[in-house]
């Protein structure tokens, strides 16, 4: 009995000692996660010019306000305009900007209303300081801009009734007066920046007056209505769960079907450009288009110009990591996990056969008159081969098995995986012109159509290191687990491939 | 014993031999190493972490096999180092992620084209071949490890464990496989070519042009090439090399010339300090004649003074006797003259 | 020819302590060379006292 | 003369049967290093090649047995007769540490054996170390000279006495001339390890601050070692207290000065390489410890210590300077290297290295004793008083 309990004491004694010095062992790294705070928590506070704070920054939980002040309505805090219309300026932007008297202005706010309420004995905040300028670490403050793609904006379009100029605006030049003109409409980006100067309001305050105001209305009205709270719009989790039409007719801003893509003065083939398809893959129009919605050219030139910060129509269309570019988002497209496996394999810049695929166009000087519309064939994906001598199920790779035994690649499976992923892509289907193709990506330099020749002709024994050519086991393991990793599967040990041999068996089977 | 053929100033000599050269050889020339030399890219973006190349290490350095089987994972929980058992170790500096594959470096010593190793040893154990490999000699080493404390990459390792006959024990890169035209063990058992054999310059030009064919693949620098003065065994990552156990942004300066910099004073002390001690002493020796002579100066007026008012008493002595003896003298002439007259008036009397 | 500051260091660093070494112990005859006379004249003198 | 307390009352005393354990032990474990190597006797890593030893028993020995060059240097070459009766005394600590640091050395070392390699069998003269063996060697020499014409009078032998004598001059010309190349260099071999000491303490003036602080570890000893000795030989001592206190005033004058420009020198370092921003780390505030509470502020004790003619004040600071060479060295060799390093990878002493240290202090200590109890070093010989 005794015993026994000393032996549980000492296994106890070891193990903790075990555990310690696994502890000790394992490398330490600083796991500090960050504090996260709910999109609905305005954090004020204000630094100084050294970039100092007196004391910790409020964070102000908007939501708890709202519900508090429910009856009260929003003007009880925000400013309201001529009409007695709240506008949801940040108080920070109002008149002043000098850090002492916005810091007066919102402990008379905040302080003075609460004591009011404690006053009528009202349930009430704190009028402390230590009470809302609390000590803690420094939070993330989890707020994602308002994504406005096209199903949101068609939801609107349906709800104003096609009139446009329930939001879209403009200044007369003339007039010098905000209206509606028709078929110009721009982001409102294109004018409201992060300045706010009285006069024209910084993207934030116009956003928040215009939409707020307007969904206060409608809810007044009992017309069902967006959000008037911030997680409404700034909160990921209810920006992903939002309903997004399946089908809902184009954003129509006169703009072209398809168009040829062209540069004055440039000497390429011109590219014949899908712009509706290209809609249906982007989900706002500032995805190519910046700010406003210019054609390219107009401000990419040839040389660059101010207009387009010297960016120029070569960089502007081809440059790989702009991630509004052609090229750069379809590398990043090419990027997804199910493309990788032979997409990070391909060298940069690509080569130049490639260039042909979008300026497959004709080839001016001068942009004539006319051209026809540009014809965009579908491409389809030609049926894969039977299984056979040319399109082997499985390959046995024991060339070069030595201490681990030979290694049976599921060949079909492959293949049938990536034939699959390219047929249901349209884009896939276009650039890879056919499945051909595909097999390149591990039969590379092979033409298509033909039987690709054994790895070992080109990767012979330790490869050649003048051109990078790897030797033919260094080939096997590169292509296969560069492959895995590139599309996380798993199997990237020694021992998923092939077995630890016993007898090494070395027959020579062409992969 | 090798020890026979080797004699004092060995270093100097074989330098000495060297000497044609070092006309040229003035403190603005710059060193490009061994033209030719061989050395190894290690391609981290390659690495899968097998550990083969340990494995195979030990096979041709003959060393006990490794403890834990090749492709366990297991052995990444704690960071390894090279010992007197390992000359090669891999580590994982970034775990895998969902996305992401691990991330391992292989580290053994790094053969320096500048070795630091060989600039501290005061017996010049080590020497940079031609083909690379910087080589160790234990038949002169004292065992101070002033070597393994001033590797910049943790690469030496010692055997603490021997009494008798301790030695500084680290990677050859396979020089006697290099001789016989054959590749670093561990290059040859790599699976996945992350290590590549060759000559130096060219690995650097492969390495490059890897960059240049992959730039979101790889941080646009090849680790090696000048760190220190640059090194055998070059480096590629994909990640900032701080991150990866290696240094980030180090000087190009070869740690020999920092170590070595003060050494260029001592002859300077030698020559200058018998000259300007000697002066010091000389000038305090100076200051002690001098005071001695100020004494021995005031001493001898002194006396000097004494004996002059001496001399004055006695004069005056003497002329104060010599006025009292003519007074005499005149006293006793005119007493005469007076006594003669009256004997001479008595006389008349008579008559 | 060098090839390696390392050996341009062993050669020059090596050779510069033979020659300081040369002179240090030059310095000495060099020394008493230098003062011979004047301690003599200073014997002489302290005879002449 | 000869006859002391210490022998009349036998050789069992309190102090003897101390030593004899501590030399027993520590004699035992030096053997255990040399039949089973040093992993069974050090906690020396791969990572951490030099250890206590290094940086005590070397690093901070040599500092210590300054005193033989600063004080023989200032009563031959700068005339300052009235230091005298330090000399010898000096001289002796400076040899007995010198032979001390060879002793640790000895035991350091993988191949003690092959010591004299570097200059019989191959020499690496790009090397510090190499630098600082053949200092050590000549100024080892050069101190035991120096130290014979005590011996020589024990022994009576006045023609060799004489001879030796008259070389003096070059004996301490040589000496300084050394002292000054070795205690330099030992700072210049963290040169070669700028990846790896605090950038605090690694500087390109480190060989200067080693030597400057040399100097002041040379007077605080012999101010620390000459009031031990006044404590415990008292009877040997013939120099009044007067004159004693006198000297140790004085001497506290030379300290203030030199620990003052050291204190300049270091804080110019650091200006050098623009390395203020390490003073707010952890590792500044430990530099912050050294320099203000081990430099500047014995300094300020001597100057009081001097002004006041303080000398109890004096031989306070005197020791207390004593203690921050000796942080000082520790913090460049052991505490500030690898400091970057995650704790499990640091060095921290194995016992018996630290009982090997005290087993060689001990020793020398023993021999000090043993000298003095004889010799005339704490007395002029009466046959040659006021000579030479």
């Amino acid at each position: 009995m005794i015993t026994g309990k000393r032996h549980t004491e000492c296994f106890l004694l070891c193990l903790s000692g075990l555990a310690f010095l696994m502890a000790a062992g394992c490398e330490y790294e600083p796991v500090e996660k960050e504090r996260q705070v709910p999109s609905s928590t305005i954090v004020l506070g204000i630094e100084s010019a050294d970039g100092e704070h007196q004391r910790p920054a409020v964070e102000f939980d908007h939501a708890l306000h709202v519900k508090a002040r429910s009856g009260e309505g929003c003007g009880e805090c925000h400013d309201t305009d001529d009409d007695k219309k709240p506008v949801f300026n940040l108080v920070t932007s109002a008149a002043t900007d000098d850090r002492d008297d916005i810091m007066d202005m919102y402990h008379a706010q905040c302080i003075g209303c609460h004591q009011e309420l404690e006053e009528e004995g009202a349930e009430s905040g704190p009028s402390e300081c230590g009470r809302c300028h609390i000590e803690q670490p420094g939070g993330l403050v989890v707020r994602s801009p308002a994504s406005f793609d096209y199903s949101l904006h068609y939801r609107h379009v349906k709800a104003a009734k096609e009139d446009c100029g329930t939001c879209h605006h403009d200044k007369d030049e003339k007039t010098s007066e905000l209206r509606y003109f028709k078929g110009q409409e721009k982001s409102c980006s294109y004018c409201h920046g992060e300045e706010d100067d009285g006069k024209k309001l910084s993207l934030q305050n116009a956003s928040h007056r215009a939409c707020i105001s307007c969904h206060l209305d409608n809810k007044e009205k009992k017309i069902e209505t967006g959000p008037v709270n911030c997680e409404g719009c700034h909160d990921i989790a209810k920006i992903m769960s939002r309903e997004k039409l399946s089908e809902f007719p184009r954003v129509s801003r006169n703009q072209p079907d398809k168009v040829w893509l062209y540069v004055p003065g440039a000497m390429s083939k011109m590219v014949p450009f899908n712009h509706e398809l290209h809609e249906t893959l982007t989900e706002f129009c500032s995805d190519c288009h910046h700010r406003d919605l210019k054609k390219c050219s107009e401000c990419h030139t040839l040389t660059g110009k101010e207009d387009g910060q010297w960016i120029t129509m070569n960089e502007a269309f081809h440059k790989a990591d702009a991630s509004s570019s052609c090229v750069g988002c379809h590398k990043k497209a090419a990027g997804r996990r199910e493309c990788s496996g032979c997409h990070v394999s391909l060298p940069e810049p690509p080569s130049e056969s490639l260039c042909m695929y979008c300026h497959s166009g004709p080839q001016f000087a001068e942009k004539p008159q006319t051209m026809p519309m540009p014809a965009l064939p579908e491409v389809n994906s030609e049926a894969l081969p039977d299984a056979g001598v040319d399109f082997p199920e499985k390959v046995i790779i024991d060339v070069i098995a030595k201490e681990y035994g030979p290694s049976d690649l599921p060949h079909g499976k492959i293949v049938r995986g990536l034939y699959k992923t390219i047929s249901e892509s349209r884009a896939a289907r276009r650039f890879h012109g056919s499945t051909g193709l595909m097999c390149t990506g591990c039969h590379h330099n092979t033409p298509h159509g033909t039987r690709p020749a054994p790895c070992r002709s080109c990767h012979a024994g330790q490869g050649d290191p003048e051109k990078d050519m790897p030797g033919l086991k260094h080939a096997y393991h590169r292509q296969c687990i560069g492959c895995h990793q590139a599309m996380q599967n798993k199997a990237q040990g020694c021992e998923d491939c092939h077995k630890k041999a016993s007898k090494a068996s070395s027959k020579e089977v062409s992969p | 014993m090798k020890i026979s053929r080797r004699g004092f100033l060995h270093g100097m000599a074989a330098a000495g031999a060297l000497a044609t050269g070092t006309a040229k050889a003035a403190g603005h020339r710059k060193f490009d190493g061994y033209p030719g030399s061989f050395g190894l890219l290690h391609d981290t973006t390659l690495c899968v972490g097998c550990r083969s190349c340990e494995a195979a290490c030990r096979e041709v350095n003959n060393l006990p096999p490794v403890e834990v089987p090749v492709g366990d994972k297991d052995i990444f929980r704690k960071k390894r180092r090279t010992t007197e058992k390992a000359y090669t170790v891999v580590n994982e500096y970034r775990k895998a992620t969902e996305t992401t594959p691990a991330v391992y470096r292989k580290h053994q010593c790094m053969h320096c084209n500048e070795p630091c190793c060989a600039s501290v040893c005061f017996v010049k154990a080590f020497t940079k071949t031609p083909e690379g490999p910087v080589l160790y000699d234990p038949d002169v080493c004292v065992g101070c490890r002033y070597c393994v404390m001033a590797c910049p990459y943790y690469a030496l390792a010692y055997e603490y464990d021997d009494p008798v006959t301790p030695r500084v024990v680290r990677c050859t890169m396979c020089y006697p496989r290099i001789k016989k035209g054959l590749n670093p063990g561990c290059s040859d058992a790599c699976p996945t070519g992350a290590i590549v054999f060759g000559k130096r310059k060219d690995l650097i030009k492969l390495a490059r042009d890897r960059i240049a064919r992959f730039p979101d693949r790889y941080v646009d620098h090849v680790f090696g090439e000048h760190e220190f003065g640059g090194t055998s065994w070059l480096t590629l990552a994909g990640m900032p090399f701080g991150q990866l156990g290696l240094h980030d942004g180090a000087t190009h300066t070869p740690i020999p010339e920092m170590a070595t910099s003060y050494l260029s004073v001592v002859p300077l002390i030698v020559t200058i300090y018998p000259g300007l001690l000697l002066g010091m002493y000389a000038f305090t020796k100076r200051k002690e004649a001098l005071a001695l002579k100020e004494k021995n100066k005031a001493v001898a007026d002194t006396l000097a003074k004494a004996d002059e008012e001496t001399k004055k008493k006695l004069a005056d002595a003497a002329a104060r006797a010599a006025k009292d003896k003519e007074r005499a003298v005149n006293q006793a002439v005119k007493k005469a003259g007076a006594e003669a007259k009256k004997a001479a008036e008595k006389k008349e009397d008579e008559k | 020819m060098m090839h390696t500051l390392f050996d341009f260091l062993t050669f020059t660093k090596g050779s510069t302590y033979l020659v300081v070494a040369v002179f240090l112990i030059a310095f000495i005859p060099f020394w008493l060379f230098l003062t011979e006379r004047q301690e003599k004249q200073s014997t002489v003198r302290a005879k002449k006292k | 003369m000869n006859e002391s307390p210490s022998e009349r009352t036998g050789i069992i005393t309190p102090f003897n049967v101390i030593a004899a354990v501590i030399l027993a032990v520590g004699a035992v474990i030096i053997l255990i290093r040399f039949v089973k190597g040093l992993g069974a006797t050090t906690n020396l890593t791969h990572t951490n090649p030099w250890g206590l030893w290094i940086g005590f028993d070397v690093m901070t020995g040599v500092a210590l047995a300054a005193g033989g060059y600063v004080t023989s240097s200032a009563v031959y070459l700068f005339g300052m007769k009235e230091y005298k009766p330090i000399v010898r005394p000096a001289i002796l600590t400076g040899f007995l540490g010198y032979f001390l640091v060879v002793v640790g050395l000895i035991v350091d070392l993988g191949r003690p054996w092959r010591l004299p390699y570097p200059f019989v069998v191959q020499a690496g003269p790009t090397s510090a170390l190499f630098e600082i063996a053949l200092c050590v060697a000549l100024y080892l020499t050069t101190l035991f000279v120096e130290f014979t014409p005590a011996a020589f009078e024990w022994l009576g032998w006045k023609r060799w006495r004489k001879v030796v004598v008259s070389m003096t001059v070059a004996l301490t010309i040589f000496g300084l001339l050394l002292s000054t190349l070795h205690q330099s260099t030992l700072g210049a071999m963290y040169l070669a390890t700028p990846t790896k000491l605090h950038p605090l303490w690694h500087s390109p003036y480190i060989p200067v601050h080693f030597f400057v602080s040399s100097i002041a570890a040379g007077i605080s000893m012999v101010i620390f070692e000459s009031m031990l000795s006044h404590r415990v030989f008292g009877h040997l001592v013939e120099i009044s207290h007067v004159q004693f206190d006198n000297i140790t005033v004085g001497l506290a004058k030379a300290g203030s000065v030199v620990l003052a420009v050291y204190f300049a020198i270091k804080v110019t370092g650091i200006s050098l390489e623009d390395k203020w921003h390490y003073l707010s780390t952890p590792m500044g505030h430990w530099y912050l410890l050294e320099l203000l509470g081990f430099v500047l502020l014995p300094c300020i004790l001597f100057a009081v210590g001097f002004r006041e003619k303080k000398t109890g004040l004096i031989r306070f600071a005197g020791a207390w300077t004593v203690i921050g060479i000796i942080l000082n060295r520790l913090n460049v060799s052991i505490i500030a290297f690898n400091w970057q390093l995650p704790p499990d990878e640091r060095y921290v002493p194995h016992w018996m290295e630290i009982w090997v240290t005290i087993t060689i202090v001990t020793f020398g200590v023993v021999v000090f004793k043993w000298i003095v109890n004889r010799m005339p070093i704490l007395y002029e010989h009466p046959d040659y008083r006021g000579m030479h």
